[in-house]
């Protein structure tokens, strides 16, 4: 059953490869989107046991939902973008299939060897997405991606070696419920090193500082549709990786020595982040950078467990919901003013108000101020890190948020309401003033889910959320 | 009873002040009452008025007069209570001399001369440094005699206890000092120079004529005589008892206090504009020393 | 009732936005936001007024389904004193925006100000009517991003940009310390209400640090003040107004809300703390306002130091709690609230004048200004009698604070007696005298360099005084003057107020007070009357005078000199140098001295300017160096591949080493 | 027999990583690459001959004939493509690449220290080799410059993690070998044709000219 979420999405993927006609792939990527959701909600309304590859635990399926979710709105967004590429819809259709069927590949799969094959599927699916353009950058920034992710893959593979070792004879396979269950038999020396490989492998896939060098570039070269799905699915997807080994220590007893090592790895993006986001020239790398900052909340949240874990995986929801918005309203910028740099974007306000509208909003969500979700979930972290008194993290925590905010509100400013010179204007004959419906209806739509989430959290997710792993602490 | 006094004596006291500097100086000097002639002369005249004046210039004769005229209401004859007595009146008070002190200053500013422009400065200059060394010493008179009014603060003044005497003296200088400031005699100013670019308080009067000339110089006339007679209750503690001795006694020391003025006035020079923080500074400092001695 | 009222005007402020959301006419848009604001605001007024007159605390309670929250709503005597604040200011300052902004360009800038508008007012009832931390710290952030967009209203000026990213910083690093200080209060509790809070005993010092930074950081205390001198001047004036009039204040709710949950002894410290805090706030308030030259820049820093003194009164009233001298405390906490009352009345007023001023002349340097009473004499007349009030002078609103918190200092002197309360009384004392006649210089030069004497540079006036304008200036005046002359009326509203609030009061500690208060509030309006009373005499005494002589007009007397013009006035500045120049080891003002011209004098030119202390000495570095570090960390991301996968593989080792590597 | 046939391994797959380091010919390169995947590749075979099963005999063909064989072709085509035999200055010289080859060999030593105590006898010195033959792969990439270089060293890389599969995992399902083979392949793939793409685009395949896209 759980085979569908990842067969279907091939299935049309290869289609649209093969039939070329713009007109009917298109109407192949609706139909495809509309129905993987569809078919995502229909296993929330009838759950499904799974096999020995596959299955459909609580994470996956918030995963899963993310994923397929965004996805539904990215359909909506690239039909729109498609329009203006018509000579390249088969392949970059095919490609986002592809991609989705990795990634719901990674959220179903129940066994950390099919879970790595996938996670390095992604990797391969997404690589000519990023290519798009077809330029010098998106070249390198591709080429980038694709040496720097392999790479790390690679060590995550070791690790899934490392893991099976560790198990011994005791356990067969890398079936997880089976590791989960014997999780104490397992040789913790080996268990220790294929965490780290874990870490290290997927963590670079997840852009946590300093292995994120690929994400900037990736980010801000491709398309904006697929910039939302990198940022806003495909780093929940390497977390999956990287939570399922966390999972695993917890059990066996390493959680303290885990939980540093990711507790390590946040401070370290939430500062660099910080750091590089000062003095930023490209507002689709501020993004970029703003990714690697909510990665690193996400590793400190699940590093410091509590009430925090549970804020952390409420955040994975709210980040991907926000960020993705944010790079497709970054990407109707970019279609009006031609450039990415921050300096030449001027008065948004006046030109394109639906866009500056949301490109306002999104900046008040994903700097984690009220009323959107993103401050529920950053507080309830901050006051997971009150409750187990970890004052030094809460102060490099709300440093670091604070300097993000600072350089991403000045940026957001100086485009929203800089007064617009008109040789803007005149240089830019592609300047459009009409903002279609597909411009601004997903983004205007995804806005809304994390307003309501910032004013409403359903004791129903919480409790959700706090069951995901055991002993998370909820609320 | 005060105010009586000191609305009909004040113009006196500054007779007496000239008096003395006359004698000192050799010469026979005006009469006593002189003032009074100069006040009645004033009223007698017309006006005139700068054509670049407002309202607020015509209001500071009235303001003028009627801030001092309220002030009186509170000022008590030493060892008895004022007409109105209650909990911090002095620092009513002293709020009511800022009151004067803002009025004139605008009516300065309203002719838009560069000179009372330039005095207008000058008496907000002074007045910042003396503030606090005359709210300063009244703390301590306040916390050394446990006296939350003017009347039990000045009926017994070395009720203060045997060992802070001492403090009285530091204060009756710093409020002499004071006084002399804000009354902007020498050596802080000199009320009788002609050159504008020396006087303080004169020159902010340049362009009142006539009788609102005469309110002012009558207002300021009295606040000399309400700062005097606080000094005077302070530094002077002979309580009789006996309300027509004590009074008696009063304007005895007021006349006393009148010498002292114009026997400073007649040896000193005036100080610079500069050396002018230093002197009041002196006073806080004074003040500060005398809390010193109260507490240990 | 009082909520339902209060609820009202939410429902109200929510249709009104409707409304401007779908309106397209200029007009209609303009009318219905004024009316909508005015409406609500006496919606407000009248729930406040019931709950103090029907003398019990009004509630509401509906659970919230998110993490520790709940819809909370209460109105007890201290929110209902705000609240009567927030509604007669904010409905005045909307009746004045309808002249100020009758002339705005667009439809889709009057209905962004009106919405923004709404969504402040709504905001700050909010804030004085939740009851949940969460709640709260809510209605707190919906206020100040609505009020970042009101600063942001003439957004195509780079200095009001500027301004606005200064103010959204400040702001929201206040709510930072905010987030920690409630989780601290609120751990271990299911729902974080206020009643249920309750301290750390070992953590109180730190809380209250963070409460004074958080919560200071709205209300201006220095060093945490730098937001208001630029967002002041940055918005326009009745956004001014409304910030400085009821918006700073919040940040006093807040610090009376943290006081009011604490129960035992306080420690010292805080006292201390906020004392040291506000003096300085309020000295060096007072100094920069001096040496200011920017109209607008001059009242934010008046206001900066009017917290000052606030916060004084909190700290005296946290000073005698802690002491145990119940009547100084009362004295204080009393005191901090009549001047929060009156410096609300009187700074928006101020700010609406100064509205006024910018209408008309469009700048706000004050060396260029003067002579204005001419052209606009109601508005003139108002700011006079406001500079008068704010200056604290009697018989004004603004003495009978200074005065209750001099009574209060006197009492913890006297009854005290250790040589802290000396020295605590001496601080509070010195600072207050500096405080008063500064501001009486303060105000005097600002009154008097724009008001009086003659325009020093001929600038198009184009006059504006319709009722609109010069309404609000009134009714806030005469407030205030009502307030300083009948304040013994409202005394049992402000006592009631502290009271109910304060933990840890004897009854017959507050009975004495109430007494204390009787013996001078009362004899304080009688002199207030007796001052008034004495001016009309005097005024109709002088007309009878002069009823039959000689009255002529001639220029101003300058001494012979033959051709005066208005260039020969003396500048604002000169007229506080030599104030400052005391102080300049300090404030280190910036002078600029040209002198062409070799034996023969020529043109000269002599300039001084104070740049902000602590922004020069504290913020400016910090943010230098910062940066600094940031350009520097910028290096590692050169481009190269290559070293990425360095990166990996040093990260990989590193990790190996430092987690596994044990020598064998 | 035994113990010959590995420590004749050992020394091969040892060789084969110096080789590398100290070359800067690609072809000699893509040959000693070639043959570190014919070793690596058997490496289950020898280790496990006793237990003599088919799926053992048929993975290692695989590999064999695509570490071995497929991939140097690829490799092979586009460096013909590309027309570069030499890896002119690369960032770090043969000679000390050889220094830092030590250096990394004394560290796996190091951090495999604790992991060694627990292997069977036979298979001891599996891990150093495969971490050694991994950080070759790192450092090959991160010290050259021409994009078929680092591919080459991804390679390495790819080879130490299998061999530390097949040292470790072999009694597991063949799900993890089939991965590597599939990625290592489609990688490779992928990469050939970037780089084809690369060389089309800079007409070079320098990646540190790749560098425009920073901070």
């Amino acid at each position: 059953m759980a085979w569908i979420l990842v067969i279907l999405p091939l299935l049309f993927g290869s289609l649209s490869l093969i039939l070329r006609n713009h007109r009917i792939v298109w109407v192949l990527l609706l139909f495809g989107g509309i129905l993987h959701s569809v078919i995502t909600l229909w296993v929330w309304i009838r759950p499904i046991e799974g096999n020995s590859l596959v299955f459909l635990d609580p994470l996956g399926m918030l995963i899963l939902t993310v994923t397929s979710a965004l996805f539904l709105m990215v359909v909506f967004y690239s039909i729109g973008y498609l329009k203006n590429h018509k000579e390249r819809s088969s392949l970059t259709v095919g490609c986002l299939f592809l991609f989705l069927a990795a990634m719901s590949l990674v959220s179903v799969s129940a066994d950390m060897g099919l879970l790595w094959v996938a996670v390095e599927a992604t990797t391969l699916a997404s690589a000519p997405l990023i290519y798009f353009h077809k330029n010098h950058q998106s070249l390198e920034a591709a080429w980038k991606y694709l040496l720097i992710c392999s790479v790390g893959i690679a060590l995550a593979l070791m690790g899934n070696i490392f893991l099976s070792y560790a198990g011994g004879d005791s356990i067969e396979g890398l079936y997880i419920p089976d590791l989960l269950q014997n999780a104490n038999r397992l040789d913790p020396r080996w268990l220790k090193v294929a965490f780290i490989l874990f870490l290290v492998g997927y963590g670079t896939k997840m852009g946590l500082a300093p292995l994120h060098s690929w994400l900037p570039d990736a980010h801000s070269e491709a398309p904006s549709m697929v910039s939302a799905l990198l940022s806003g699915s495909l780093l929940n997807c390497a977390f999956l990786g990287i939570l399922r080994a966390f999972g695993i220590l917890r059990l066996s007893g390493l959680e303290e020595w885990g939980g540093n090592i990711l507790i390590l790895f946040g401070v370290s993006s939430l500062i660099m982040a910080a750091l590089f986001l000062i003095q930023q020239t490209d507002f689709k790398r501020m993004l970029a950078y703003s990714s690697v900052e909510h990665m690193g909340i996400l590793a400190l949240g699940i590093g410091v467990g509590g009430l925090a874990g549970t804020g952390a995986l409420l955040h994975l929801i709210n980040h991907s919901l926000a960020k993705s918005f944010m790079f497709l309203v970054a990407g109707n910028i970019l279609v009006f003013y031609q450039t990415k740099n921050i300096d030449s974007v001027t008065g948004l306000i006046q030109k394109t108000p639906k866009t500056a509208f949301l490109w306002m909003a999104g900046f008040l969500a994903i700097a984690g101020s009220p009323p959107f979700g993103l401050f529920m979930s950053e507080w309830i972290i901050l006051k997971g890190l009150i409750d187990s008194e970890q004052w030094v993290l809460i102060i490099v925590y709300l440093l670091a948020l604070f300097i993000v905010f600072a350089s991403i509100a000045k940026y957001i400013i100086s485009m929203t309401f800089s007064d617009s010179s008109p040789t803007v204007e005149e240089s830019k004959g592609s300047f459009r003033r009409n903002e279609p419906l597909w411009m601004w209806v997903p983004p205007f739509l995804l806005a809304s889910v994390t307003l309501i989430l910032g004013l409403y959290v359903p004791q129903a997710l919480l409790s959700f959320l706090s069951a995901i792993f055991p002993g998370m602490g909820g609320i | 009873m005060s105010l009586l006094l000191a609305l009909i004596l004040s113009p006196l006291f500054l007779g007496i002040i000239v008096r003395t500097k006359a004698f000192f100086a050799g010469r026979k000097g005006q009469p006593l009452l002189q003032f009074y002639y100069d006040l009645v002369k004033l009223l007698r005249k017309g006006v005139v008025y700068s054509s670049s004046t407002t309202l607020v210039f015509r209001l500071s004769p009235w303001l003028a007069l009627a801030t001092v005229g309220t002030a009186l209401f509170i000022l008590p004859l030493p060892g008895y209570s004022g007409w109105i007595s209650f909990p911090g009146d002095f620092f009513v008070l002293f709020s009511l001399l800022g009151v004067l002190r803002f009025s004139l200053v605008c009516s300065a500013l309203d002719t838009g001369s560069s000179f009372e422009g330039m005095g207008a400065s000058r008496e907000m200059f002074i007045s910042f440094l003396a503030e606090p060394a005359l709210l300063l010493s009244f703390l301590v008179l306040a916390f050394g005699l446990e006296g939350y009014t003017l009347k039990e603060i000045l009926s017994h003044p070395f009720s203060i206890g045997a060992g802070r005497t001492v403090a009285l003296y530091f204060i009756s200088v710093s409020l002499l000092i004071v006084l002399l400031a804000e009354n902007s005699r020498i050596p802080f100013d000199d009320p009788n120079t002609h050159l504008e670019l020396t006087m303080i308080h004169e020159v902010m009067v340049l362009d009142h004529s006539g009788p609102d000339l005469a309110g002012i110089l009558y207002s300021s006339a009295l606040k000399l005589w309400i700062l005097g007679s606080l000094w005077v209750g302070i530094s002077i503690p002979v309580r009789w008892g006996i309300f027509y001795i004590d009074v008696l006694v009063f304007l005895g020391s007021m006349g006393l206090l009148a010498v002292i003025i114009g026997i400073i006035e007649s040896i000193l020079a005036r100080v610079r504009m500069i050396r002018v923080s230093h002197a009041l500074s002196l006073a806080t400092v004074l003040a500060g020393l005398a809390l010193l001695w109260t507490i240990g | 009732m009082g909520i339902l009222l209060l609820v009202g005007s939410w429902i109200l402020l929510g249709i009104g936005t409707l409304f401007l959301w779908f309106l397209r006419n200029k007009k209609v848009t303009h009318l219905i936001g004024t009316v909508t604001v005015f409406l609500s605001s006496l919606f407000i007024f009248g729930g406040s007024l019931w709950v103090l007159i029907q003398g019990s605390p009004d509630e509401y309670y509906l659970p919230w389904n998110i993490p520790f929250g709940s819809i909370y709503l209460r109105i007890d005597f201290l929110s209902a004193l705000f609240l009567l604040l927030l509604a007669v200011i904010g409905g005045l300052v909307a009746l004045y925006s309808y002249g100020y902004f009758f002339e705005e360009r667009t439809q889709r800038s009057l209905s962004r100000y009106w919405i923004f508008y709404f969504g402040l007012f709504g905001g700050i009832s909010l804030v004085f009517t939740a009851y949940n931390g969460v709640f709260f710290l809510l209605a707190w952030e919906g206020m100040s991003i609505t009020s970042f967009f009101l600063v942001l209203h003439e957004f195509t000026n780079k200095e009001v940009r500027k301004a606005g990213w200064i103010y959204l910083m400040a702001t929201h690093g206040g709510t930072a310390f905010l987030l920690v200080l409630f989780g601290i209060l609120g751990s271990d509790l299911e729902v974080w209400d206020f009643n249920m809070f309750q301290y750390p005993a070992m953590l109180a010092t730190p809380i209250f640090l963070l409460a004074c930074i958080g919560f200071g950081t709205k209300a201006g205390f220095m060093p945490f003040h730098v937001w208001l001198p630029e967002a002041h001047p940055a918005a326009p004036s009745p956004v001014s107004a409304l910030m400085s009039g009821v918006m700073i204040k919040t940040g006093i709710y807040g610090l009376i809300r943290v006081i009011s949950w604490l129960e035992g002894d306080i420690p010292l410290s805080w006292g201390i703390l906020c004392i040291g805090l506000s003096s300085v706030t309020g000295v060096l308030g007072v100094l920069h306002a001096l040496g200011k030259k920017d109209l607008k820049e001059i009242l934010a820093y008046s206001s900066i130091e009017n917290m000052g003194i606030i916060g004084m009164g909190l700290g005296i009233g946290l000073y005698g709690l802690s002491r145990s001298l119940g009547i100084g405390a009362l004295l204080g906490f009393t005191a901090a609230l009549f001047h929060v009352l009156h410096h609300g009345l009187l700074k928006s007023s101020l700010f609406l004048a100064s509205g006024t001023v910018l209408h008309a002349t469009h700048t706000r340097n004050i060396e260029e200004l003067g002579g204005l009473w001419k052209k606009v004499p109601k508005t003139g007349t108002l700011f006079g009698l406001s500079s008068f009030g704010i200056a604290g002078l009697p018989p004004m609103s603004g003495f009978v604070g200074e005065f209750l918190l001099f009574l209060a200092v006197l009492s913890l002197s006297i009854q005290g007696k250790t040589i802290v309360d000396i020295l605590i009384a001496l601080i509070v004392l010195i600072s207050l005298a500096v405080i008063g006649v500064g501001s009486v210089a303060c105000f005097t030069r600002l009154f008097g360099v724009v008001f009086l004497g003659e325009p020093r540079k001929e600038k198009t006036v184009h006059l504006v005084e319709g009722w609109t304008w010069t309404i609000p200036l009134y009714l806030l005046g005469g407030m205030n003057l009502v307030l300083g002359i009948g304040s013994i009326g409202l005394a049992p509203l402000v006592f009631g107020a502290v009271v109910s609030t304060v933990p840890g009061i004897a009854y017959q500690t507050a009975l004495d007070t109430v007494t204390i208060l009787q013996q001078t509030l009362f004899p304080l309006g009688v002199l207030g009357l007796l001052f008034l009373s004495l001016t009309i005499l005097f005024s109709r005494i002088w007309n009878w005078i002069l009823k039959n002589r000689s009255v002529e007009t001639s220029p101003t007397w300058d001494c012979g000199y033959t051709r005066p013009t208005s260039r020969m006035q003396y500048t604002a500045s000169s007229f506080t140098y030599p104030i400052l120049r005391v102080f300049r080891r300090v404030l280190h003002p910036a002078e600029s001295f040209q002198w062409e011209g070799n034996l023969f004098p020529r043109a000269a030119s002599y300039t001084t300017t104070l740049h902000d202390l602590i922004l020069r000495i504290l913020y400016r570095p910090l943010v230098r160096t910062i940066t600094r570090i940031a350009r520097r960390i910028h290096a590692l991301q050169e481009g190269k591949n290559q070293v990425y996968i360095l990166y990996i593989a040093l990260t990989l080792i590193l990790l190996m080493v430092i987690f596994l590597g044990e020598v064998p | 027999m035994d113990d010959i046939l590995l420590n004749l391994v050992v020394v091969i797959i040892l060789l084969s990583n110096i080789r590398l380091l100290n070359t800067s010919r690609i072809p000699v390169m893509i040959v000693s690459v070639a043959i570190q995947g014919w070793v690596i590749g058997s490496l289950p075979l020898v280790l496990h001959w006793e237990r003599f099963q088919l799926t053992l005999v048929f993975i290692t063909l695989i590999t064999v004939t695509i570490k071995g064989v497929i991939l140097p072709r690829l490799l092979n085509r586009s460096m013909q493509q590309a027309g570069v035999i030499r890896e002119e200055e690369p960032f770090v010289g043969p000679t000390s690449s050889l220094l830092i080859g030590l250096f990394l060999l004394s560290l796996s030593f190091w951090i495999t220290s604790t992991l060694r105590s627990s292997l069977p006898e036979g298979l001891s010195f599996i891990p150093v080799l495969a971490l050694f033959t991994v950080f070759n792969g790192l450092f090959l990439i991160v010290s050259r410059k021409k994009a078929i270089t680092q591919v080459i060293g991804y390679l390495t890389l790819e080879n130490g993690v299998y061999a530390f599969g097949a040292a470790l995992a072999v009694d597991h399902p063949f799900l993890v070998e089939l991965g590597v083979l599939l990625d290592v392949w489609v990688g490779v793939f992928i990469m050939g044709i970037a780089i084809y793409h690369i060389n089309r685009e800079f007409d070079h395949i320098d990646t540190d000219k790749l560098s425009t896209l920073k901070h």
